[in-house]
């Protein structure tokens, strides 16, 4: 354990417990793994694990994946099967063996300096977010306004969400499903808001896909309200060796104004301001 | 279980040229940083990363920092990797002011490597690495990258001429310290055994081999090439055979002991290099996987 | 599904020089023989393994039968292998008496590779293979094998030359014939393009990159290499990045139509040579695990 | 289905049905494979088949098996997991796909000639001779020996040998246990032979570990017996185009007396005679 609080990262080999479908599109994995010092915290909100496979059948990489919870020894994640790791992943029944690096990166600040927070996630962004309401929902500066975007209504994991989390899907909804709204998240929660901007300030944490986090951006910036967002970046190690997962941050002393940091290691969370936007890509790479 | 033929401890004390290694495993340029991070590392067994290893050797220094190439820098293929990070490093002084003190400080033996674009400029960071570690028990020695294919203006051509790996030894001192001088060798050239015979002629106590392959994959929805830059540096389990077969010619005609780099994830593969004669290793890509993959390693072949 | 930019149609005729190929997958040398089994093979929803193909380059042939190199010759390695048989063939009387009327009368379309120690030797070769096949309508053209690394006394280090490339395919011919001359490349340099152009210069029609790399695999049980020669040439999918890499280098550097070889096992894998430029793709290895690997490529290439 | 009447290899992708232990070491495999022509034989005792993972998980080379029964569709083989792919194999659950190329390779001889058969089987060779012994060993001249070696009782797939054939087990029987002798099995055969050597000539088949072949060839050898052996060579392509499993056949007219054949194509199965046993290393390659 760190300095700072942060719990060292450790590299173990788990075993599946529990590995299936939570939604249309979600799978939640149950990952034991041994020791996990009692008391301690084992995570902060927003911290990734890099998983692999053992062994001969590994991945050149691990795969990062947000920790949803970690409880008695056991992590939880929330991924989707969309390319050849994840869908390896997906096909693990329980017994099977998993490499775990973490947990790793920077989280979400704990505190929001007694502002009301306003959490934002969309699809797989969904953990880091989901476990800061977990952990720090009761204890923050005002009830949290949480809002959880999925593509369509059979997509979102109502276990997780449950109703303390206004949700909104894409695809429209079939009449008198009042579960959700249709539309974007961010026009969920700008709705929600309503005229509170002007009531007090709010401290604004997101995670999910890049046109998601430029409008949360715009949203919180346009309010003038602090505002973290936990960036995605292709990674080789996840714990800061390789410089494989940079994007860019604002470095006035620097010829170009700014300097590429890691992602998974000064990251996956940023401060908005930190980020330097005029020379990201789409995607958010320098 | 370790085969008969196999008796050493790679963890005892062994000499390259003038200085003593406390060991036989280490890990490679540009896969485990600086070696500044392992001791926020755990894992069940395991006082730290460091366990049982020769050397850390470091991320590839430059005189000047350098940011890097754009993103993305890394592809995944099915046994393997290729990189195109372009020497992102902290530069020279912020390596010899801060990086050295603080290996040092932990007592994590290093080997420095450094990289240049003309013999001149490998002469002053060889110097200023010298000065700075002079007094240090746990820098053991240099590594001469002359085969780092992702940067534009020197890298790979460079390293592929055998007067030019020649004259950056020599400029280096030649192998006139008190500390190890190793050349990193580039296997993109059709007889790397030329480059192991120039390196030791010039005076390298030994040759690390090897760097990176030249390699590249396609973005199938673009049809581009996924690396900005085009090319990357091939690495992990895909090049092993590849890479035994370099050292392999280095070790049969060329008179200098090889560093093996290339592919190894397993006291197996560790064990294949050594059979061919290597002095020790390094675990370069399968370190990204797991801090702890060297260290693992070391202490299998240790105990069998 | 294929990408937005694939637009040709692999099964449809197409030129390499003066000769027209009935499409652009082909099989590579030694991996699929004389192309004279496929008739007895049978796959669900295919007529044959010939299926779409535009050619099967037939195995290497020497002046002389040779009985090839002692076994083991095959070692798998975790996403690839070492091959080292040592140009078992039947040579080239065998090969114009029987194998050429054979697939002619099969109607398989054909490229018949041959290899030789000296020019003088390359020039005979190309004769007598010109002169059995001046009337086939199913003989498209030569390849010459100028780069097999399993062989002691030529193969080697004499495809690594560019002057050597050169003598070799103006003895050839030069391309002066009416069917297609091309030159397969070995990858084991530092410059491949540099052949590329030689090749091209002295008349080769296209050049088929690559061929095998140089690789070693070591026996844990004795830590001898696995292979009875050492070296093995290293195929299959763990060498398409550097395969890629090479034809990439090619196709800019060199004004000379390309074939890919190299790792495919898919339509993916192939894409991805079309995406670089090369003009037609040969599957080597893969085609080994099952006949119909080049079949089922052309067919997904060709519907999408 | 050529000119000899062996049918034609088939390129298709089967369905494990069933996979499991049927002693200690050996495990059965069945595979549903898609056609099947109604009346022709599906293969001939002693032809294989080259199996492997379908897609990106393909190991370079398959791995050959031979077959032990095709029926309704279903292929079965009886294999040991030794190795990288052997041991994924054994790993396979019901409804995985299995790519298969077969039948593959020359097989025994159908008829004897008369001659009474004797069948030498040891360990994982028994799958071609149990077929051969299922499939002809009522219309062959003479009561058929059929003989199984095994490393211990335990490893002995009493479904399959039941009794029918007599068993040889290396390492000491518990008392009483009658089911089988103790000793090699090429010396069981030899005691169960008796004088019959001189009552009239047998033909002998056998297929197993080098060193029981070797012992089986100078058994027949010495009484003047034909012999048929199938061998093994690690194999690349199983279908004879790589020339990558060679083994010395006999050939007076080449310079040095023999030729290189595929183990694959032109055999698994030899005559004894046919190999150049002078020029063989101990595992059976020249
Ligand atoms: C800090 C962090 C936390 C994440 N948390 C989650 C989560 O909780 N749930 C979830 O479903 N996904 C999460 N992701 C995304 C997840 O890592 C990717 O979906 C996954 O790596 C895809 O791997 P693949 O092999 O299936 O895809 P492929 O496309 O086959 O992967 C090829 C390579 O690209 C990398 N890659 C591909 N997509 C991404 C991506 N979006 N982000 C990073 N690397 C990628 C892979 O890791 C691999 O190295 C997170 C990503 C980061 C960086
Ligand atoms: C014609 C033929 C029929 C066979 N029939 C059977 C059978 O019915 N049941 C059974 O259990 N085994 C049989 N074998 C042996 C079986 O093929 C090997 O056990 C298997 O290939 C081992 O693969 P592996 O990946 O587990 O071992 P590894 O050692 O990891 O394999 C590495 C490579 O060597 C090859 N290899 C290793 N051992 C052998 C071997 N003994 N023979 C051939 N290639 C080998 C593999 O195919 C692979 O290419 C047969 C072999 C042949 C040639
Ligand atoms: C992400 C990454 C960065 C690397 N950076 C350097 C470097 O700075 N200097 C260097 O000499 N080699 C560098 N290498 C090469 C490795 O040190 C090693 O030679 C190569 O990767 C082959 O070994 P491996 O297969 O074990 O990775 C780098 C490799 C990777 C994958
Ligand atoms: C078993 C084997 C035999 C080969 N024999 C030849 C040969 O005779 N002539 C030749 O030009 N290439 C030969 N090759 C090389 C292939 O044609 C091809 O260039 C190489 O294997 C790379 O392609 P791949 O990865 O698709 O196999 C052989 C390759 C293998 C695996
Ligand atoms: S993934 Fe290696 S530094 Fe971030
Ligand atoms: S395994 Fe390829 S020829 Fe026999």
């Amino acid at each position: 354990m760190g300095p700072t609080g942060i719990p060292s990262p450790c590299s173990l080999v788990g075993e599946v417990m529990a590995n299936g479908p939570v939604s249309s599109g979600l799978i939640e994995m149950h990952l034991r793994v041994p020791g996990g010092s009692a008391g301690q915290p084992t995570f902060f909100p927003g911290q990734f694990a890099m998983l692999n496979r053992p062994g001969a059948s590994a991945w050149t990489f691990g795969r990062p994946l947000s920790i949803l919870a970690w409880e008695g020894g056991v992590v939880r994640f929330l991924y989707r099967a969309v390319g050849r790791g994840t869908r390896e992943l997906a096909g693990l029944g329980a017994g099977s063996g998993l490499t775990f690096l973490g947990p790793l990166g920077n989280p979400f600040p704990a505190e929001t300096g007694g502002l009301r927070p306003v959490l934002i996630a969309g699809g797989v962004g969904l953990p880091p977010i989901w476990s800061w309401l977990q952990l720090y929902g009761a204890r923050a500066g005002g009830p949290a306004l949480a809002c959880f975007g999925a593509r369509s209504v059979e997509d979102v994991p109502w276990t997780l969400v449950g109703d303390r989390w206004r949700v909104a899907v894409e695809e429209a909804l079939a009449a008198g499903d009042g579960r959700a709204s249709t539309g974007l998240v961010t026009e969920l929660v700008t709705a929600e808001l309503g005229d509170s901007a002007l009531d007090g300030a709010c401290c604004v944490m997101a995670c999910g896909p890049w046109p998601m986090l430029r409008a949360v951006r715009d949203l919180a910036a346009a309010r003038g309200w602090p505002c973290w967002l936990s960036l995605e970046e292709h990674m080789g190690c996840g714990y800061g060796v390789c410089k494989g997962c940079v994007v860019p941050l604002r470095e006035p002393s620097a010829d170009v104004g700014w300097r590429p940091a890691t992602c998974c290691q000064e990251g996956p969370v940023f401060p908005v301001d930190a980020l330097a936007w005029d020379v990201m890509q789409p995607e958010g790479s320098p | 279980m370790m085969p008969a033929w196999w008796r050493t401890d790679p963890c005892a004390p062994f000499r390259i040229g003038p200085r003593e290694f406390p060991g036989r495993i280490w890990t490679a340029s540009g896969c485990f940083a600086y070696g500044l991070t392992g001791h926020e590392m755990t894992a069940p067994g395991y006082a730290s990363p460091y366990e049982g290893l020769g050397a850390v050797v470091t991320k590839t220094i430059t005189p000047e920092p350098r940011a890097g190439n754009p993103m993305p820098r890394l592809v995944e293929t099915p046994a393997g990797a290729l990189n195109s990070i372009g020497l992102e490093n902290v530069g020279l002084r912020e390596f010899v002011r801060d990086v050295m003190p603080r290996l040092e400080a932990a007592a994590v033996p290093f080997v420095a490597s450094i990289a240049a674009t003309c013999p001149e400029q490998f002469s002053d960071l060889a110097r200023a690495v010298q000065t700075a570690g002079a007094k240090m028990r746990h820098w053991h020695g240099l590594e001469l990258n002359l085969s780092c294919p992702n940067v534009a203006e020197g890298g790979h051509d460079f390293g592929k001429d055998p007067d030019t790996v020649a004259a950056c030894v020599s400029a280096a001192g030649g192998g006139a310290g008190d500390r190890a001088l190793l050349v990193k060798l580039t296997p993109n050239v059709g007889d790397i055994a030329a480059l192991a015979r120039a390196a030791a002629a010039a005076g390298a106590h030994a040759v690390s081999a090897v760097n990176t392959f030249v390699g590249l994959d396609v973005d199938l929805a673009t049809g581009r090439p996924c690396l900005p830059r085009r090319f990357g540096g091939y690495s992990g389990a895909a090049i092993l055979p590849l890479a035994l077969a370099k050292v392999d010619e280095i070790v049969r005609k060329a008179q200098v002991p090889v560093v093996g780099v290339g592919g190894i994830g397993s006291a197996d593969d560790a064990l294949k290099y050594f059979a061919l004669g290597a002095v020790a290793v390094q675990v370069g890509t399968a370190q990204m996987r797991d801090p702890f993959c060297a260290a693992r390693i070391a202490r299998q072949l240790q105990t069998g």
